[in-house]
């Protein structure tokens, strides 16, 4: 096997070009690689095209900076602390583009990227406006003599973004028992390369200890980093909840450009490390807060 | 869960506390529930169900964990609390779909929509009437989509009765209903459908042959002129129309004391 | 909840009628539910078709006791101890007729199954004769220009036949880490009743202390049966190993249509329990010589 | 892993050692090796290469357990032994084939096959002409109908070289090697395709214009003339035909000693 252990600067650096197609793993304020996300804006990643189950911060920060041109999701949202602004805001001028695709079309177009499929089918969309939005679906028929269904074509994203509790320095990765978003399941193994942030790297024999605990095998992935509260402020069960006290500071700027702007500067741009970041978003009592999830 | 069939007719009760009992009533012990995010009152409806009518409901919380002993409505309803002592993890991708898009499981689903229009049909994706320079980017279809073709029994909650989120046609369909109504939906071979709208101010189904919005009662202290008054476009209004039956103290007592005594269901409304 | 706890006897008599098309978990020695197997086979069912990724003994037997008269899947095989002669012979004679598919064709078949599509495409098989074989392939166009693929037909078993390490009265289904088995994976899902035999049944708070183990809900399942070593002779890890004793006295009496009746009337038709039957496959010895498979 | 490049030539080998060192010679520290049953030959060709030229091969025993550390080749190539100390257990349905059809990862397979034909199409599925009513009814096809048609490198091997395996034309074709040969299997888009044969008496690949199967190098002690004798029909011979190189002493020792002391490698051979 070979040594995955990398740095966000290489990382990114090396395996994310401008105008690629990202893959997020996320859901509205939960298990973002969000070091991840915050090293796209701070190398000035441009024209980045974005697959996302359902978005939340990381798409409105990345649509704030500038750093993506279209969108290809389900949903976008930060549940209760309300919509992406920034995000919303991109999209109604113009800047962002959006392939709005149901959760089961976006599953079967990661799914036949994941397997060298041309395309998978779903029964879902049928009399929906969403079709026609798309190039990459189209209604079929079935050749066994039924109702048509919507083809979806394959999604191959160059490059997947992923957080883990656990990885070892060759790339295989592992999960404590928690709920499995679907993006771990599909959206790396679709991608043409994966960056796994992780919030220690163990040795491989504490891997070898919970086999059945492995959700990515090493070999598929190209990097690894460590990055403790490497999700923060999403929400990394069992380890931490998400951090309210952050999403309503966001919410309560991202109305407006400039303060939108102040707050990535403060946190995103000036930090030089996790640890300098994690200081600027609360540090220590921040921390504890988070780690409380069990008793809100 | 002794009580609840011989308790008295609440008077203290809220709208949101109404809306619940209604949205409870859906549901059966035959039935498997299942919720998405920021699904206030469908979450308390759930629990109501399974301390009340429906001790066997199923319930799959925030489409990821089962049967899960939750003791209180969370600040969010896709968020670990929710699904604390689950006895199953159903990872979404891999598994969820599987038992959604099956057609014998999971067959009701609790929805809401920015707008929603006579025949039923949602929109979640953008108003305006240029999808890809929208005057307002909505957060977009996510499961609806999905939920709106595949023989689901639809029930839309809507906290905010008005002109603007019930419209006469959507300006985009993001989750089908009976499309443009009459025969149509049954025509492309798509079963289920929406089948229940309840709002703060009353409860809504669809006239069997026109498949137009029809009101089906009227919440107390509300009258039918209102709800019109306060709805885009022609319901079919009965030429009597009853009140929605009230809930009784013991459901107000078990939403306000067990089930959400944060108040978590009043941020739904505006 | 409803309580789905149930008998052997119970289960196949109610939930598995004349002609049915049953699903059954195996590999070729391994992890089948081998109580139920035996059960058909005691109940005398006729006409039965079999859905299986690769088969072992159970297709063997249930070829000999002519309780199947086709046969869906991948490979039908017990590996070491080499072709099932019963099941090689029916399908010579002509009583069992194979409709032979790759291991993603019949993934696909399932899968599509269980998501209520009409068909999942494949780009395995093309240039095979298998293609022709079957009326559930055919070829299709990509509607998105690329080469054809391999539409396979859903399919629903009347019943799938599972087996597990924990499951409670309500049905939830438990495995301890260890590899598992696509069947685990799909074929409960595809089909319309489930049927599951594990080796403890334990109470819901057992499951609830792991719900990352849990395979699958109780809502899709029919009837639960506790049954001790219900997989043997055939592997169950992390519990026991496959039988090589009993799999070497089945191979030598298996070319020989009155040996493999005896045999099955011994080990089948007369013991009436879980226990007359592991006796009379071996009895406390046998059980310790399974359990030793770690050493070996 | 100490003297494996400096060992002299052995002279005292087995057949079985042979193959598996021209076996082992095939995958290198890019790869991942992938295992089904009854395979002792390729699993001792992989624990090979790992202790000698290719410590960093990457392998999925079983197509299940990744990484092992069994400490030998068990009486099973399929079951629980063979995957001790994995660090991933790769279910099969949900993700096996994500990774195997991906076509990036998994991109050689040693393959077994009832018969082959001069064209390398492979049949484990019927001998005789009628598939409904099969003179031998043979395992099927499991995987490899899938993997003689998503553009793997397909390593055939054989213990028991003679007419009846290696036919001039299969009964039935349930895997594609390349067809009728010459570029019939590349108009059909197929890629990949069998590369090497490796049997008890020789190494045979394929004529890259006609995909006739041709004669490689002979083991020692064996001719070419032996060789098409004992195939069922013509291959390709070049004018001379160099012998298979032999293993290394330290080859030997680890197959015998480390590898396979149980000698399960014997048990394909009748």
């Amino acid at each position: 096997m070979t040594d995955k252990l990398a740095t966000l600067e290489d990382a990114v650096g090396d395996l994310v070009s401008d105008g690629d197609v990202v893959a997020l793993q996320n859901m509205a304020t939960q298990a973002a690689p969000m070091a991840l996300v915050r090293e796209l804006i701070r190398q000035g990643k441009r024209d980045l095209g974005l697959v996302v189950l359902v978005g939340g911060m990381a798409v409105d920060w990345l649509a704030a900076a500038g750093t993506i041109n279209r969108l290809i999701g389900a949903a976008v949202s930060m549940e209760q602390f309300g919509l992406c602004q920034q995000y919303r805001a991109a999209v109604e001028r113009g800047d962002v583009t959006v392939e709005e695709l149901s959760e089961t079309a976006l599953n079967a177009r990661l799914g036949a990227g994941a397997r060298n499929l041309p395309f998978l089918p779903t029964k879902g969309l049928i009399g929906t406006d969403l079709i026609d939005q798309s190039e990459n679906l189209v209604l079929i028929d079935d050749p066994f003599g039924g109702r048509p269904v919507v083809a979806c074509r394959a999604l191959v994203p160059d490059v997947a973004l992923v957080h883990a509790h656990r990885a070892d320095r060759e790339g295989n990765i592992q999960y404590e028992p928690t709920i499995l978003w679907p993006d771990i399941g599909i959206m790396p193994k679709a991608a043409q390369r994966v960056i796994v942030t992780a919030e220690e790297i163990v040795d491989t024999s504490r891997i070898r200890e919970n086999p059945d605990r492995t959700v990515l095998p090493g070999f598929i992935v190209d990097a690894v980093i460590e990055v403790p509260y490497g999700a923060h402020p999403t929400s990394f069960y069992p380890r931490y909840g998400y951090d309210t006290s952050f999403h309503m500071a966001w919410a309560k700027v991202a109305r407006d450009a400039e303060a939108a702007k102040g707050f990535l500067d403060r946190v995103v741009r000036e930090p030089d490390t996790q640890a300098e970041y994690l200081n600027a978003a609360g540090g220590a009592q921040m921390i504890a807060a988070i780690e409380r999830w069990r008793t809100t | 869960m002794s009580d609840w069939q011989s308790s008295p007719t609440a008077t203290d009760y809220t709208i949101d506390e109404l809306m619940i009992t209604v949205l409870a009533r859906q549901f059966t012990n035959e039935d498997q529930a299942c919720n998405g995010m920021a699904s206030f009152l469908p979450v308390s409806a759930f629990m109501l169900a399974r301390l009340t009518h429906a001790p066997h409901l199923t319930w799959l919380a925030g489409a990821a964990g089962l049967e899960p002993k939750a003791s209180k409505v969370p600040a969010s309803t896709l968020e670990s609390p929710l699904w604390a002592d689950s006895v199953m993890y159903i990872e979404q991708y891999g598994d969820f779909w599987n038992y959604a898009l099956n057609g014998r499981w999971l067959t009701k689903f609790c929805v809401g929509a920015a707008q929603l229009d006579q025949f039923g049909n949602a929109n979640n994706s953008i108003i305006g009437s240029d999808y890809h320079r929208p005057k307002v980017r909505l957060p977009g279809t996510a499961g609806l989509g999905d939920m709106g073709s595949i023989g689901k029994l639809l029930y839309y909650w809507n906290p905010n009765h008005g002109p603007r989120s019930l419209v006469e046609k959507v300006d985009f369909i993001s989750a089908a209903g009976y499309l443009g109504g009459g025969s149509e939906r049954e025509d492309m071979g798509l079963t289920g459908g929406p089948q229940l709208v309840v709002t703060n101010l009353a409860v809504l189904d669809f006239e069997p042959d026109s498949k137009r919005m029809r009101l089906q009662s009227v919440h107390p202290g509300t009258t039918a002129e209102e709800v019109q008054e306060a709805t885009g476009f022609e319901l079919v209004t009965p030429e009597s129309v009853p009140e929605t039956a009230p809930p009784s103290v013991e459901q107000v007592r078990l939403i306000r004391e067990d089930i959400d005594p944060d108040g978590m269901r009043k941020r739904e409304f505006r």
